[in-house]
């Protein structure tokens, strides 16, 4: 039997972008007929311990999750599960022999998307809106926030937080109350702000996943990040026998194509050819490894 | 038809109350399971398994129903004394918050000492978020129900706050999470290699301990005759408002060791999620022992039974986890109604 | 002479709630235009029998005729349709509506897109006039006096054309005007052809308006008869099975005083005040009674002397020691005993046990609690001595105190308060909804303790009671009192006057030479 | 001073009370709602669960070819068939309605969540509708059919309880049932009644979320404004005009603190902002709270033929 027995546990459901990522990825393995594929989602933090050992007894090979809440558990039961190999989201570092980690790195492709903002916007406001200032998100943040003022000095931002993963008409209503201050060009962290920007015909950047084909006159850019080099090194090495404890993180950079900045699609040749011929540098310069994006995972602050 | 009350129930029909439940219970979900295309009763037997068929599945159960027992007791407590109180999530997370405000490394004690410190100062911390509702609700009649609710939203912001401020975990790479409690304030496992902690055995002693303060002291009596009666306690010359108050310093104690356990034996630090809604299970557990403080228990680990052999069955099946969930809802209003069919009997006319 | 035409008939009615067998194969007939007098001790099944009537209870055998047709069982709407209306016990009527609401409220189809509350308004207060029941049709029911509900109660069930009208103990809570103005009214309805069932304690009431009277005990019909043919003696044997006298008060001279009020006031927050510059002395070996029409600061009276509230100005004393504001605990620690006004609400805690009842005024007691753990031993060892001493039927300490009837629960608070010798003893409507039996038990008591040198403030707004016991009389009229006027000195028709205010007749009284 | 000018610049523009009114259509409903279940004497704290599965069953049908005002119907439908399940547990069987209600949430929660991922099991990106789009119209008035929905049932509600017979039924259910009940009505048929209309209109709650508000179900996207709305009806001292007065100011605090991020976001803690709607409650209770006359009956079960 050659198919890898995989597990996926996530603390919210699967709609939520950032596990949407690792659960698409999945799925295309499953779709390829490497692997079999099972998952829990919506488990609370105070379950998470219980589900790895469940998922370890029954015999899954290979358990991907985020772990960001129960470092602690998830570590002592991957050492009590020494022949499972685990894959977590997580901020730490990985631990011998078993206990992989990765993150959304995905700062790189974030900057590239905030010079494209930073370049559209008129009004020089940009508003972003975010559901809690956590690491995964300040950094993107931040790394969008200095590609725009890279290619406009003159930008200012509006952060809002509102405190809920999953209140899209809240942060549509945050969106909006930007909008109606100035801001023309919106980072969409959450469900709901390109909604407010579309209503508003004003421009929205993409985050993490394409919502482009749903806002074709909305969504300029979009920094995408692709869980299939992570997942498809940690099936192939389960398979091999070759798996050991080791830093996912690199594997959602642009070099190892685990982020990319969307193409521009429906905005093609809206956005003046001079921006996006820096872009294609700055591009071509992180590929490259000449130019590292500054990872900041400090909470982003307003700058009116 | 009408329900006319029972003079005395057979012993018989209160034990197979549950039982009949139960099994109303779960042949209600069996339509919901067999629409996913499961086999019913391979599900079900998934989920006894789940549920108390291993070592491991007892002590899980028993480790979610900790904090139950005090939530429960939190609840059982309040309501006994017609204090509505819905806030036990809020003061759960103001116990957690004191404790890991003073197990964080703050105090320099032995474990001997340093435990009972964090448990007190947890159940304080608890206490006075439920004291300020019922201070508004004797001195100026605001609903206690509402108050108490809107505080979860408060504590959650509050906590917030403080995780991603002042108490944020400096090795916690940004994440919002308080530091880790030092070993000392750690409270033991109960059964080695398994979440079980010492934590239960807390849990135990006070639903015995207010069992005896509810049936032996005049602290209890007081209790009993102000929640039944307020005017009548009043008038026969009893502390009304002083009950009140104490029953809230109680209540919310309760929840806030609740918070305090869970630091302490389970999780060693907190985060914005360190209680999946116990506060608001508490309630369906108080309801479900009927208010007593010794049945909470067996409400409590009936709850996190169902629950946690239902999640269990669903990883094992095609069948949504959430499912879990559904059993525990529908579980807790069938017994609501078996409960009642105990008291009343159905009659003609 | 032919009989008028029977509206009702009731036949072998049954009820049994669990093994209590409420009403035992009961049958009645009632006639147009006749006034039938329901008389029973507390529990005797009286309400049971009339619930079941209205269709609030169903029977468990027998059946019900109403104007030749048989009468759904269980259903209040039927009853009303059938021309049957009731005024119960305990009022219907909701505190937060209007009073042409509550009237009003089922008259109508309920999908009727509008309720036209003109046309209620105007039938509403033809209804009044014709029959003389004053009423204030956009008044809060909450606002209303006693005597106002009443009348209220009295107009739903006309206001529903009804042709057989029911009243559950009507007089309970009225004043003796009050009552009065209330059978003025029932003679008027007879008059209109009406047929009226009522039940009543009070046999001066059945003498003064029925003209049959049916006695219930234990569930059983006893006795039918036409009122002009029987007397009270008669009625109260056969309503509590045996003979009864009732207890006349030895004269006995005054001791000092325990309880002295001068010059209490106590504010109400908004207009009147509930005491203005109240002077009162109580002696010992004294039965006082405070007359007057409910509302006029009695209830202010009795909660002062309870603890439960405190004077804003004027000064109380017991027994020479002047008191400020002291507790309910602080009450009953300097040897008051208190029966309060509404024991339901106020003097028993009905879901818990007897003994936990009789206990509730003295469990620091040393005797009841050590180190805070309550002596259940002890305590219902003291329960059963007092169950024992003031005869209340109940299965035991530790049976709950809801199960008890009311003569029964009157008994119980009396076991609780007067066990221990008290200075003083303040008695508000002791005997409040109570039969003969339980009546003469009680004033009994407050004799007994009278003569043991207690004394006793009697507050009542049932007249015969405060005339029965009481050594002096005081008229309660807008938060003021009259001064003691001894009894013998002052007429009925002399206490009515001043409880209507007409307090310029005291020098009349007073000047007689009244220390 | 400066911030006081913010303030005041923001509460003078149009597009602010426009977002007022569209947050507070959710609360407007759901508060009714509540409102009508108390006025007949029961607490229906099913709402949280009432309201996700409105906005569940509403979506579901359009995302399955139903146009969109029979996705509010189907909304409408399912909160009422959830208002039965906690009317029959709590008006002819009595039980405690803090438990029900409880029971009602936790169960509406849970079986809209699992229903939505049997038949979107592979769902990733979560799918959409076309959703009500505002009308055409100038200023605050730019709202979608739902919030004049909402507007328009705040009169209805009204009207309904104070002039007609049935609301005065209602009323009376829950000032006094026994007094009802000796007016012939049946109070179990009230009260079951009350709860199914007042839980559809919860439900019509949720539906706003999916179908107005937003485009897509999510989990846990009612985040509370259930509960919000059971302390609005104590703000609102049960009355229907009061609790869209009550929405309206919970929103506009709601919109103010969205917009104050922005200005003071820089130096106060976001939470802080978050917080404010809640507190805010907290104070206007205690302002009101002597004067609220609350319904008599309320949590207090009717059985007939018992005392
Ligand atoms: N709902 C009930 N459930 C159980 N028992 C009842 C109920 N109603 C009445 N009873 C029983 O029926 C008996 C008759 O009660 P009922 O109220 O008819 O007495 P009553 O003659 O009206 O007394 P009172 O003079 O005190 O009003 C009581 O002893 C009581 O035990
Ligand atoms: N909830 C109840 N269940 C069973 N029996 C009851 C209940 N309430 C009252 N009773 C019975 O009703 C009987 C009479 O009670 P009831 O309340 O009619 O007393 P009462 O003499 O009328 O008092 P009051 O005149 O003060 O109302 C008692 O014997 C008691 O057993
Ligand atoms: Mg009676
Ligand atoms: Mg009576």
């Amino acid at each position: 039997q050659s198919k890898v027995k995989v597990a996926g546990i996530y603390t919210v459901p699967i709609e939520q972008q950032w596990v949407s990522r690792i659960h698409t990825a999945l799925k295309a393995a499953e779709a390829r007929g490497e692997i079999e594929y099972v998952w829990a989602e919506s488990v609370a933090n105070t379950d998470y311990e219980r589900v790895m050992r469940q998922y370890a007894e029954g015999g899954q090979q290979l358990v991907f999750g985020e772990v960001f809440g129960v470092e602690r558990a998830a570590r002592a039961v991957a050492k009590d599960y020494p022949k499972t190999a685990f894959v977590m989201g997580s901020s730490f570092k990985p631990q011998e022999p078993n206990f992989s980690v990765f993150d959304n790195y995905i700062q790189e492709p974030a900057y590239l998307t905030g010079m494209i903002a930073g370049a559209v916007s008129k009004s020089n406001v940009i508003g972003m809106v975010g559901g809690y200032p956590i690491p995964e998100v300040n950094r993107l943040m931040n790394a969008f926030m200095e590609g725009a003022k890279e290619v406009n000095p003159n930008v200012k931002f509006m952060v809002s937080f509102i405190g809920s993963w999953f209140d899209p008409p809240k942060a549509k209503e945050a969106a909006f109350a930007m909008i109606d201050r100035g801001a023309d060009v919106m980072y969409a962290e959450r469900f709901g702000v390109s909604d407010a920007a579309k209503e508003r015909k004003v421009l929205a950047i993409g985050n993490v996943i394409d919502t482009q084909p749903q806002y074709p006159d909305t969504v300029v850019a979009s920094a995408l990040w692709h869980m299939e080099p992570s997942v498809d090194r940690a099936i192939a090495a389960v398979k091999a026998g070759s798996y050991k404890a080791e830093d996912y993180g690199p594997y959602s950079q642009m070099v190892h194509k685990g982020s990319s900045l969307a193409p521009l699609g429906t905005f093609e040749g809206k956005v003046p050819a001079e921006v996006m011929a820096k872009v294609k540098a700055r591009e071509q310069e992180i590929l490259d490894g000449k130019f590292t994006v500054k990872v900041n995972d400090n909470e982003p602050k307003s700058t009116m | 038809m009408r329900l006319e009350p029972r003079e005395h129930t057979p012993l018989a029909a209160r034990l197979l109350a549950p039982v009949v439940a139960v099994v109303a219970a779960l042949a209600l979900c069996a339509l919901l399971v067999a629409w996913t295309g499961a086999p019913v009763l391979r599900a079900y037997g998934l989920l006894l398994e789940g549920a108390a068929g291993s070592r491991f599945a007892l002590t899980e159960t028993l480790t979610r129903a900790t904090p139950l027992i005090l939530t429960g007791l939190a609840a059982a407590v309040a309501f006994r004394a017609k204090l509505w109180n819905i806030g036990a999530e809020g003061q759960l997370y103001m116990g957690a918050l004191a404790a890991v405000v003073l197990g964080g490394g703050m105090l320099d004690l032995p474990a001997w000492l340093l435990l009972p410190t964090v448990m007190i100062a947890g159940a304080a911390a608890g206490g006075a978020t439920l004291l300020g509702p019922a201070v508004l609700k004797v001195r100026f009649g605001v609903d206690e129900v509402v108050t108490t609710l809107l505080l979860n939203f408060i504590v959650l912001l509050l906590v917030s706050m403080l995780l991603e401020g002042a108490l944020k975990d400096p090795m916690g790479m940004g994440w919002p999470q308080s530091a880790p409690v030092v070993e000392a304030a750690e409270l033991p496992k109960l059964v080695e290699r398994t979440r079980l902690h010492t934590g239960l055995l807390v849990a135990l002693g006070l639903s015995a301990l207010l069992w005896l303060i509810d049936t032996r002291t005049i602290w209890g009596y007081e209790n009993r005759a102000v929640g039944a009666n307020p005017r009548a306690a009043a008038f026969a010359g009893m502390p009304v408002t002083r009950v009140m108050l104490r029953t809230a310093l109680l209540s919310g104690g309760l929840a806030g060791l609740a918070g305090v356990i869970e630091v302490c034996g389970l999780k060693g630090y907190l985060t914005l999620d360190l209680s999946p809604g116990f506060g608001y299970s508490g309630i369906v557990v108080a309801m479900l022992a009927q208010l007593h403080p010794v049945g909470v228990v067996g409400a409590a680990a009936f709850i996190a039974g169902i629950f946690v052999g239902a999640d269990a069955m669903s990883r094992a099946m095609p069948v949504p986890n959430y499912i879990a969930d559904v059993l525990v809802a529908t579980s807790l209003l069938c017994m609501l109604v078996a409960g009642l069919l105990t008291r009343y009997r159905l009659r003609r006319g | 002479m032919t009989s008028p035409p029977i509206v009702l008939r009731l036949s072998g009615i049954t009820k049994r709630f669990g093994p209590l067998v409420a009403n035992d194969s009961i049958s009645l007939t009632l006639h147009k235009g006749e006034v039938l007098a329901l008389l029973g001790e507390n529990g005797a099944g009286k309400t049971t029998l009339m619930n079941i009537l209205f269709g609030h209870y169903v029977a468990d055998e027998g059946s019900i005729e109403a104007f030749g047709q048989p009468l759904p069982p269980g259903s209040p709407r039927a009853a009303l349709a059938a021309g049957i209306g009731m005024v119960h016990q305990h009022f219907t009527l909701a505190d937060n509506l209007s009073v042409l609401d509550n009237i009003a409220v089922g008259t109508e189809s309920l999908w009727r897109p509008r309720s036209n509350r003109a046309a209620a308004k105007a039938k509403l207060l033809d209804l009044a006039r014709r029959f003389g029941l004053e009423v204030r049709p956009d008044a809060l029911v909450g606002d209303l006096s006693v005597g106002e509900r009443q009348r209220a109660e009295i107009l739903k069930a006309l206001y529903r054309d009804a042709r057989v009208l029911i009243l559950d103990e009507p007089t309970a809570v009225l004043t003796p005007q009050e009552s009065a103005s209330l059978f003025d009214t029932l003679r008027r309805l007879t008059a209109d052809g009406l047929a009226v069932v009522f039940i009543s304690h009070k046999m001066n009431e059945v003498f003064a308006a029925s003209d049959t009277v049916a006695v219930l005990r234990g569930g059983r019909l006893v006795a039918t008869r036409r009122t002009a043919e029987t007397d009270r003696e008669e009625l109260a044997e056969l309503m509590v099975g045996r003979a009864l006298k009732p207890p006349t008060p030895a004269p006995l001279e005054p001791g000092e005083p325990v309880l002295t009020l001068s010059g209490v006031t106590v504010a109400s927050g908004h207009g009147r005040p509930l005491l203005d510059g109240v002077d009162l002395t109580v002696r010992r070996r004294q039965i006082v009674g405070i007359a007057g029409v409910s509302g006029n600061g009695q209830t202010a009276l009795a909660e002062l002397i309870s603890g439960l509230i405190h004077p804003d100005s004027g000064t109380m004393a017991l027994k020479g020691e002047a008191i400020g504001n002291a507790s309910p605990a602080e009450m009953v620690r300097r040897g008051i005993a208190r029966i309060p006004e509404d024991r339901h609400a106020a003097g028993l805690v009905g879901a818990m046990a007897v003994w936990e009842n009789l206990i509730a005024e003295r469990y620091h007691d040393p005797a009841f609690q050590r180190f805070g753990l309550i002596r259940r031993g002890a305590a219902r060892a003291y329960a059963e001595e007092v169950i024992e001493a003031f005869d209340v039927r109940c299965p035991g300490p530790d049976a709950r105190t809801q199960l008890l009837s009311g003569g029964n629960m009157q008994k119980l608070i009396l076991g609780r308060t007067l066990a221990h010798g008290p200075d003083l003893i303040l008695a508000s409507q002791p005997t409040r909804g109570l039969d003969v039996g339980a009546v003469s038990y009680v004033h009994g008591r407050l004799l007994e303790a009278r003569a043991a040198g207690a004394g006793v403030l009697v507050i009542s707004e049932d007249l015969d009671e405060i005339l029965a016991l009481a050594d002096g009389i005081t008229v309660a009229y807008h938060g003021r009192l009259t001064p003691v006027l001894p009894h013998g000195r002052v007429s009925v028709r002399q206490l009515g006057l001043l409880m209507a205010g007409h307090w310029e007749i005291l020098p009349e009284i007073v000047g007689e030479g009244v220390p | 001073m400066e911030l006081l000018q913010t303030i005041l610049d923001i509460l003078v523009s149009a597009a602010f009370w426009t977002a007022v009114l569209r947050i507070a259509t959710p609360y407007i409903l759901g508060t009714l709602g509540e409102l009508l279940c108390e006025r007949a004497g029961v607490l229906n704290l099913g709402i949280e669960g009432i309201m996700t599965m409105g906005a569940m069953a509403g979506w579901m049908a359009v995302y399955q070819g139903a146009d969109l005002w029979t996705g509010v119907l189907v909304a409408a439908l399912c909160g009422g068939l959830m208002g039965l399940l906690h009317a029959t547990l709590t008006v002819p069987l009595g039980l405690s309605q803090h438990v029900a209600g409880i029971g009602v949430t936790l169960l509406g929660t849970s079986l809209s969540y699992f229903v939505y991922r049997l038949v979107l099991p592979q769902a990733s990106t979560p799918p959409t509708i076309e959703p009500f789009q505002p009308l055409d119209l100038p200023g605050a008035l730019a709202q979608t059919p739902m919030t004049y929905m909402a507007l328009i049932l705040v009169a209805v509600v009204a009207y309904v309880l104070y002039r007609t017979p049935v609301g005065l039924a209602v009323r009376m259910v829950g000032e006094n049932p026994a007094a009802a009940e000796a007016q012939g009505l049946s109070v179990t048929a009230v009260r079951i009644g009350a709860v199914v209309a007042g839980s559809a209109l919860m439900a019509l709650a949720g539906a706003f979320l999916t179908l107005s508000a937003f485009n897509a179900f999510f989990f846990n996207m009612v985040n509370g404004r259930g509960w919000i709305c059971i302390a609005l009806v104590v703000f609102a001292s049960w009355r229907p005009g009061k609790a869209l007065l009550g929405a309206v100011l919970f929103a506009a605090f709601d919109a103010l603190q969205l917009r104050l991020q922005q200005v003071a976001g820089g130096v106060l803690p976001y939470q802080l902002f978050l917080m404010m709607p809640y507190l805010l409650s907290i104070l206007a209770l205690v302002l009101v709270a002597r004067r609220a006359s609350y319904p008599r009956a309320l949590m207090i079960p009717y059985r007939k033929g018992e005392r």
